[in-house]
């Protein structure tokens, strides 16, 4: 039972992961590396490690997804302001 | 947990897949952090027994047979530490990001994309 | 194109060496003799239930020491790429609705008590000084992104961020004085087990360790801020 | 002691008294031989005393300097010098001059003696044709020395001597000990040798008149020019006298080395003449081809018995 | 005892204050900044000196409360101290140097400075590997933060680099600390070592290889360290010098911890690692301009010779004390030096070391920059010479010949690149462009220099205990510099003084053939001294290198063991390249003349290395040599050496622009006397052979017999087609040094009684010519000789000094030369080798082409008219001619004074066979009585000079173009003087032998080889940080396809 839930969730893990790649836009894909950081915090709880979900869910994919889509904001920003290409 | 770490090394070999493959500074700091989270899911489900509880002693474990109903609480403390340090790097990448882009020539003739990393090989040799 | 085929041959190459790795190992079935005396002496002598803090604050303090110095130097060093605008930034782009400002307002005390409580309870429960610090970091982070213009008070960031850095160096020197030990948390009495007033120093350094992760994470996340962009040139 | 020195002085002055006059009126003789090789009728056979004397009555008034005025002397010296340490007849007191001082090599090094004073005097003359023949007659003289001295090392190797009256002595007793039948390749590499040595046809580009006008001998005159000419016929006894003693049995008396010497000189003109004249760099690659091969196989055969 | 964790609570408790302390103002960060330094600099100070004292051996910390297995424990013992003590020192000059820096930019600069400090000292101190990870991780972080120091796009971009290789190097090193916890259940390193028996199979294995590759990747192995030569080349000097020095060390001293946790059998592989990059990164850095990069190659490759020796001699189960005493000496040599030569990269501020000039407008940066550059060649007295010596010796005696190749070729390289920027530096120009020197700056680099040379001396005399005398050399350079601002004629006085002291305490010291080596090179030294007084002004730094060298020459001969020959040896190596700098246009000559005589060192060292160790008696090498039976590698090894440094066919490329470009007194000693003391080193082979009579040495004999006489041909025929004076006299040099060995290598009594003669004779001829044409070139202003000519009538004595030079040469009797060359024919013939008596005649023939080129072109002739006013050669030129030709008049006459006591010398090691009657010496072929034939000479002689001074009267002196041809007065001298291009003729016969120039090409074939090779491999380091990831994963799986596949 809790084996195929991991299944489950690793598939989308994987299929994020590569998703991540494959997009063209970087938003979605810092959006889809948030996912599997979230994912990964599910299976630290599935793995009786709570402390560890709690730091990986709120660090991995909170405050580093946030501090990702602020810093391509702002770099986004930079080219934009000095006219350069859209990316 | 095999599963989980055969997972957790899924993770690692799409990770570094992303920052060999990827041309995009961006992209390439989010394999790493891809590459991050693969070695955490290994590091704790390197430390996980079957049927075992969470490494917190509540008042219906008695003290004195803890340590045959918990799983290995080292990994969750390695990791702990692990992590914010991969928060850290990440950061510090993207704020070098950020000052790469600053510090980029926009001049028209520039063909060079700020956020690609084939734009950064003026040293060499 | 051999680049492309270099690349993937890597990885297969990569795959075939770390298999041992997952085929050599045996699941646990049983704890280590480390993990056991950990298990065990986490609830003799330092009376803390949650035996992955008594870890990371106490057994291995010096490697949270360090994850702390850590987290300050990347605080540091991304203060130190990208410096703040001194004046006032023109208006952001995008405005937040009233109701996301109000509500980001209510919730912002909120946030901040439970990360409180999270840090002061990382001795008895899940999470601890980590995961409490992010979680104030996160109501600032709610508190920028609703009030695009909100302008933070650094000098009261840096002054929690310091001062709590430099009381948990203290704290552990307190131990290296009194107990002969850096980081030795039993100079304080250890209390009943389980309850809130226990385990020695540990919840006043995992205390410590929230304050400066949260003033810390929320000065990350302020110096990347889209609008705070310094232009040095 | 004392009265020995002053004996052996005084031989060695009667042995160069004597080996002067014949070396002049060879050099006469062949003149006279020359020319009628040639078809002319040619000078008087005692002509070269008579230019000596003629120069020596002649005075310089000018000078060039001072090496100018050593670079005579030097030669002279030299001529001596290579004469007085080879004993030239053997078994003769009068006639061994100083040949207790020194061995074969001494003879050899000393020819030098004398070539280097007489280029260094040519030198200072200034004048830009004696540089050129000095440089081509050191060019010629590194070359035919190979030959030469492959074929003294040869006999060296063959008598286990240096020594030249020991050489000598190892050739008495018939014809057929001597070194030109016991060792025919390095006397035939020596015999090519000294038609170098002596600049005689082919190789006598360095004092061709019709290559250089005006040669060192050219550059001096008067008694300078009479100590050259007595010279002339010193030095070309001592390197005959020394061939013989090398190839050809040596000598016991006086008279059979006249005779030797002469015909010795004599062979070496007429082989000479009848070859077409070197070039330099011809000669030079002559020499170090045939002579030379045919000295080291000379040494080789000597070394292998 | 201070607990040193008080450093780290200094370093972070300041550092976590900085930030609300700066709003006090920031004098007071700035002084509290420097306190925290100067504190955590003392604290290790004080524990080194407690453990000389005695009064602790370092100690054990647990934190936290809890013994080691459970807590983290640190280790403070001497090895911890010491790299710590290093480490602060470092950081504290670092800081001074970057007071600029920190005056103005922000607090952060200082927090994260300290802080990298602190993760440096933890990162040695800890015996936990994941705390070994959280100090890496602070280490990068850290570093990665200060790169931004400077926010150029270049520092930007190296950093990016930096940080996705130091990604990638994070997580192989946790994965693999999450195994190896998995596999012995334990983090610590102590523990774990007792348990390393859990590691097995492949994932124990792995689980190992990925720490251990971690660990190596921060060490930058070549080819997987594009990344670090970026960070080296662009960001600041004062950062780069922590980041290649203080960290690389504490890294390397991470893996030194985690060693022993490796199984045995894999010390080897990383040895390779290590000599493949200490190989690699010297070859192409070979091809490098920029000074910055240059020095990364340099540390890559000194960090991979450090793993070498540390990794080999592990697998050696060398003892700790000699692994301590190698991997040390090299350590604080590379520790110093780089971290100064990056420092003053920064201060002088030129991206091509061909513009570092201007070092000269400032001496003492220049001075500083010899010695880290000398120190990091591993020359002594630096600690880096004691370490590849003993490292050298070790792996001989465990006959890792490919170990000592690659080594040694790279070391080669490296002294290649570092002195040509050496070279760059002493290039005299008339720039006058100033450095800009803020007294910070110069501060830490003056300290690490002071720094390095106590260390090098203390180390030199009491731990090599080496005597006074040996040291002797040294002393004497400081004593001359202290007289540096006295002008040339009393530098000169004092030099002959000390000299002269010198001398008397040597001949005290020395008998037999030491004797004799001892008075040709010391006093033929202190002769040629008065010599170098004819020059004006204050001439500063050639007496005290020339004073070193004389003294290390004469060592060389009282030397009692091989490595303190080698010492020597290598110090007059040094003051001979010194001296041969201070010429004009010297920068390439001077550049081959290093590499030439760092090869020839080299073969002499691995001789030695392959030589048993001699018996500890008390007695010079010569006496003790091949006491023991020395081996024929040995001995050809040591062979070549000598021959490389006497300049044979085939070696001999270096020495003409060497001497040519020298400085003219210069050149007359390197020809009269440097040359000589690898003559001495062949009489040392000499002596090894004899004593070894079952040695089967005839081919070796050949061969160098050969060599010798074909070198003297060959240079003769070369002598023979030079237009530069100089040139025409090294080429001739290296033929008379031809005749020396061949005359040695016939190994007869009388062989090396010529031997000896032609010693002494070229000392003394050589000495008079080039002095004589010292003071023609100094007269006339140019070494060409179709632009000299008659100058007899201007300068005659200089003229009989070098006639008598040529007469000597020549071998024309009655002068000494002809005895030498006799002597070598009697030899010659004796052993049997006619065919080489007859090519050494051939040679003595065409050496008469030069010698009277030399005379005639120079003297003789017509004058030019720019020479009309010329005046004679200095009187201190003339005076040591005169003393030589003295000399040589003594020994011409009495050749026996000087003949007897030699063959006494040489009847120890092969009896004589020769016979004395009066002066009369009997061979055993021939005969020769010097002093009758210089008495019939001069009869000779005499008589008709004095017939013609008789017969002459008045005379007229000619004007100069008395002359006429072709009815035409000449009227200029470059028409009439016939010097240009003299031996045409003779080169059209014979130039076909030296024209292709088979030597030069061959060489230049090589070092054009070498350098393309090197350029085509730093193709690798394409820039792009990508490539740089997947080279370093490639590498990852390649180390281990050879490691981890059996």
């Amino acid at each position: 039972m809790i084996n195929i839930a991991i299944i489950i969730l690793g598939i989308v893990m994987i299929f994020s992961a590569i998703y991540a790649f494959r997009t063209k836009k970087i938003i979605n894909s810092i959006i889809a590396s948030g996912a599997i950081s979230l994912i990964v915090s599910v299976i630290f709880i599935i793995l009786s490690a709570p402390d560890v979900a709690m730091t990986e869910a709120s660090i991995g994919s909170g405050l580093t997804t946030i501090v990702f889509l602020f810093a391509l904001g702002k770099a986004r920003s930079k080219i934009d302001s000095k006219g350069g290409k859209d990316d | 947990m095999i599963l989980t770490t055969v997972l957790g090394f899924i993770l690692i070999i799409l990770g570094i897949w992303g920052m060999l493959t990827q041309k995009n500074l961006f992209k390439m700091v989010i394999g790493f952090s891809i590459l991050d989270s693969g070695i955490h899911l290994v590091i704790v489900s390197l430390g996980y027994i079957k049927d075992k509880t969470a490494p917190i002693i509540d008042s219906d474990i008695l003290a004195n047979n803890a340590s045959s109903q918990v799983v290995d609480p080292i990994p969750s403390a390695l990791v702990l530490t692990a992590i914010v340090i991969g928060l850290a790097v990440t950061a510090l990448m993207l704020t070098y990001i950020i000052q790469l882009v600053n510090t980029h020539n926009f001049d028209s003739k520039n063909m060079k994309d700020p956020l690609s990393i084939t734009s950064y090989e003026e040293l060499k040799w | 194109m051999i680049r492309t085929v270099l690349i993937y041959a890597t990885l297969i190459l990569m795959v075939i060496i770390f298999f041992p790795l997952l085929s050599e190992i045996k699941p646990l079935s049983q704890l280590n003799p480390l993990a056991k005396r950990y298990v065990e002496d986490s609830t003799k002598n330092l009376n803390s239930p949650n035996i992955v803090t008594s870890i990371v604050v106490t057994y291995r303090g010096l490697d949270t020491l360090g994850e702390v110095t850590v987290l300050f130097l990347a605080t540091t060093g991304i203060g130190f790429l990208i410096k703040r605008r001194k004046k006032n930034g023109e208006k952001g782009a995008f405005q937040a609705s009233e109701i996301l400002q109000t509500g980001s307002l209510f919730l912002f005390p909120i946030i901040i008590l439970f990360g409180t409580y999270i840090f002061l309870h990382g001795h008895l429960t899940p999470g601890g000084g980590f995961q409490g610090g992010v979680l104030i970091a996160s109501a600032s982070v709610l508190l920028i992104m609703a009030n695009v213009n909100i302008k933070l008070n650094h000098t009261v960031l840096h002054f929690i961020e310091s001062l709590s850095g430099f009381l948990y160096v203290i704290i552990g020197t307190i131990g290296l004085f009194l107990l002969g030990s850096f980081l030795d948390p039993k100079f304080l009495p250890l209390g009943k087990f389980g309850s809130l007033f226990s385990a020695g120093a540990i919840p006043i350094i995992y205390s410590l360790i929230g304050l400066k992760v949260g003033a810390e994470l929320t000065n990350i996340v302020d110096s990347l801020r889209a609008e705070g962009m310094e232009d040095e040139k | 002691m004392t009265t020995q020195i002053f004996i052996k002085i005084g031989y060695a002055c009667i042995s160069i008294a004597v080996m002067v006059a014949y070396g002049l009126l060879t050099g006469g003789v062949m003149a006279r031989i020359r020319a009628r090789v040639y078809g002319r009728y040619g000078a008087p056979v005692w002509q070269p005393f008579l230019d000596i004397f003629k120069n020596l009555n002649k005075r310089t008034a000018i000078s060039h300097g001072m090496m100018f005025y050593l670079g005579p002397i030097f030669r002279f010296a030299g001529g001596l010098g290579t004469y007085l340490f080879i004993p030239a007849v053997f078994g003769s007191v009068l006639f061994a001059n100083f040949s207790g001082a020194g061995d074969i090599f001494l003879v050899m090094y000393f020819i030098f003696f004398g070539q280097l004073g007489m280029a260094l005097g040519a030198g200072e003359g200034g004048h830009p044709y004696s540089g050129i023949a000095i440089a081509r007659g050191l060019a010629q003289m590194s070359a035919f020395e190979v030959p030469f001295a492959l074929a003294v090392i040869s006999i060296v190797v063959q008598y286990d001597t240096f020594s030249i009256t020991e050489i000598v002595a190892a050739q008495q007793g018939g014809i057929l000990h001597w070194t030109m039948f016991t060792n025919p390749l390095a006397t035939i590499a020596a015999f090519i040798a000294l038609l170098g040595m002596n600049m005689q046809s082919p190789f006598d580009i360095v004092i061709a008149p019709q290559e250089i006008p005006i040669g060192p001998p050219t550059e001096f005159p008067s008694q300078f020019l009479s100590m050259l000419q007595t010279n002339r016929g010193l030095f070309l006894v001592a390197k005959l006298i020394l061939f013989m003693n090398l190839f050809y049995g040596g000598a016991t008396s006086v008279w059979i080395l006249f005779l030797k010497t002469f015909i010795i000189y004599l062979a070496n003109l007429f082989i000479g003449v009848s070859f077409p004249r070197y070039r330099i760099e011809q000669a030079i690659k002559f020499f170090l081809k045939y002579p030379t091969i045919i000295g080291i196989i000379a040494i080789i055969l000597m070394a292998m018995k | 005892m201070v607990n040193p964790l008080y450093m780290f609570i200094l370093f972070l408790a300041f550092g976590f204050l900085f930030a609300i302390l700066d709003k006090m103002g920031r004098k007071v960060t700035l002084t509290l900044f420097y306190g925290v330094l100067l504190a955590n600099f003392i604290i290790p100070l004080y524990w080194i000196w407690g453990i000389f004292s005695g009064t602790t051996s370092g100690t054990e910390i647990s934190t936290a409360g809890f013994m080691a297995p459970i807590s983290i424990n640190l280790r403070f013992g001497f090895e911890e101290i010491i790299i710590v003590l290093l480490v602060n020192f470092l950081g504290l000059l670092s800081a001074i140097y970057l007071s600029d820096k920190f005056k103005k930019s922000s607090i952060n600069g200082m927090i994260l400075f300290m802080v990298l400090l602190m993760s440096i000292d933890g990162l040695v101190m800890t015996r936990d590997i994941f705390n070994i990870f959280v100090f890496l991780e602070i280490l990068s972080i850290a570093t990665y933060s200060l790169i931004a120091i400077e926010k150029n796009r270049d520092s930007l971009s190296a950093g990016f680099k930096y940080m996705l290789a130091g990604g990638i190097a994070s997580a192989f090193i946790l994965i693999g600390i999450i195994f190896l916890y998995r596999f012995t259940g334990t983090l610590n390193l102590d523990d774990m070592i007792g348990k390393s028996h859990l590691l097995v199979g492949k994932a124990g294995f792995l689980s190992l290889y990925l720490f251990l590759f971690a660990i190596l990747l921060e060490l930058k192995p070549f080819p997987a360290n594009g990344w670090a030569l970026d960070v080296y080349q662009a960001v600041n000097e004062g950062l780069v010098a922590i980041i290649a020095v203080a960290s690389s060390a504490a890294i390397f001293f991470v893996l030194y911890k985690f060693l022993p946790l490796v199984p045995s059998e894999y010390y080897g592989y990383l040895g390779g690692v290590g000599l493949v990059t200490f190989f690699f990164s010297n070859l192409i850095g070979l091809k490098q301009k920029n000074p910055n990069r240059l020095l990364g190659y340099s540390s890559i490759a000194q960090m991979g010779l450090l793993l070498a020796t540390l990794s080999i001699l592990k697998s050696f189960g060398s003892n700790d004390l000699i692994i301590f005493q190698i991997v040390g000496g090299l350590f604080i040599n590379h520790f110093l030096a780089k971290a100064a030569l990056f420092w003053l990269v920064g201060i002088v501020k030129k991206n091509d070391i061909s513009a570092w000039t201007n070092l000269r407008t400032n001496p003492s940066l220049l001075i500083f920059l010899g010695v880290f550059i000398l120190a990091l060649s591993g020359l002594p007295p630096f600690p880096g010479f004691w370490a590849k010596w003993d490292f050298v010796m070790i792996l001989a005696s465990k006959g890792s010949y490919f170990s000592i190749i690659g080594i040694l070729l790279a070391s080669l390289f490296e002294i290649t690149y570092l002195f040509r920027w050496l070279g760059f530096a002493m290039k005299k120009t008339d720039s006058t462009e100033k450095i800009d020197l803020p007294i910070s700056k110069e501060f830490p680099i003056a300290i690490s220099a002071i720094a390095l040379l106590v260390f090098s001396v203390v180390t030199t005399y009491f731990f090599k205990e080496f005597s006074f005398i040996q040291i002797l050399p040294l002393v004497g350079l400081v004593l001359m510099y202290l007289f540096g601002y006295l002008p040339v004629k009393v530098k000169g006085f004092v030099a002959i003084v000390i000299i002269s002291t010198y001398a008397i305490k040597l001949y005290s010291l020395v008998s037999g053939l030491e004797l004799f080596f001892a008075a040709i090179l010391v006093v033929g030294s202190l002769v040629q001294i008065i010599a170098t007084m004819y020059r004006s002004g204050k001439r500063e730094g050639f007496y005290p290198f020339l004073v070193m060298m004389i003294i290390a020459i004469g060592n060389l001969v009282i030397a009692k063991t091989y490595l303190s020959f080698f010492f020597q040896w290598e110090l007059m190596t040094i003051a001979s390249y010194f001296l041969i700098m201070k010429g004009k246009e010297v920068t390439s000559a001077g550049l081959k003349y290093i590499i030439f005589s760092m090869g020839a060192a080299y073969f002499i060292m691995t001789g030695f290395a392959f030589a048993p160790v001699i018996p500890a008696i008390n007695l010079s090498l010569i006496n003790t040599i091949g006491m023991k039976h020395i081996g024929i590698l040995s001995l050809s090894l040591l062979s070549i050496g000598f021959l490389i440094k006497i300049g044979s066919l085939g070696f001999h490329v270096w020495v003409p622009d060497t001497y040519n470009k020298a400085d003219d007194d210069t050149t007359s000693y390197l020809s009269s006397i440097v040359s000589k003391a690898g003559i001495f080193g062949f009489f040392l082979l000499a002596v090894a052979i004899v004593k070894n009579a079952s040695l089967d040495t005839e081919l070796l004999l050949t061969i160098i017999g050969w060599i010798g006489v074909m070198t003297a041909i060959i240079a003769s025929i070369m002598a023979a087609f030079q237009e530069n004076v100089k040139k025409l006299i090294a080429y001739s040099s290296i033929g008379q040094l031809g005749y020396i060995i061949l005359a040695l290598s016939a190994f007869n009594h009388i062989g090396w009684l010529a031997a000896l003669n032609l010693t002494l004779n070229h000392m003394l001829f050589k000495l008079m010519i080039f002095l004589a044409i010292a003071g023609v070139i100094m007269r006339t202003k140019t070494t060409n000789m179709y632009e000299m000519g008659g100058l007899i009538k201007k300068m005659p004595w200089s003229y009989i000094s070098v006639l008598m030079g040529i007469i000597g040469l020549s071998g024309v009797p009655p002068l000494a030369g002809f005895g030498t060359k006799w002597m070598l024919y009697n030899a010659l013939i004796e052993r049997g080798w006619y065919l080489q008596a007859g090519a050494a005649l051939f040679a003595s023939g065409i050496a008469f082409l030069y010698l009277f080129r030399l005379i005639y072109t120079v003297f003789l002739g017509q004058a030019k008219p720019e020479h009309k006013d010329i005046k004679a050669a200095p009187l201190w030129l003339l005076i040591p001619q005169y003393i030589a030709i003295a000399v040589v008049m003594l020994i011409s006459m009495k050749p026996i004074l000087l003949l007897k006591p030699l063959s006494e010398m040489i009847s120890v090691y092969i009896p004589t066979n020769l016979g004395w009657v009066g002066d009369k010496l009997i061979t055993v072929n021939g005969y020769w009585n010097g002093s009758q034939v210089m008495n019939v000479t001069m009869i000779i002689f005499g008589i008709p000079f004095l017939w013609m001074l008789f017969i002459t009267r008045k005379v007229q002196k000619v004007k100069q173009f008395n002359i006429v041809f072709a009815a035409e007065r000449p009227d200029r001298p470059e028409t009439t003087h016939f010097a240009h291009n003299m031996y045409a003729h003779y080169n059209k016969a014979m130039g076909f032998l030296v024209t292709p120039k088979l030597a030069i090409k061959f060489w230049d074939r090589v070092s054009e080889w070498i350098s393309s090779s090197g350029a085509t491999l730093r193709n690798f380091y394409s820039g792009n940080g990508q490539t740089y990831l997947l080279q370093i994963i490639l590498y990852f799986i390649i180390l281990y396809s050879i490691m981890g596949g059996k």
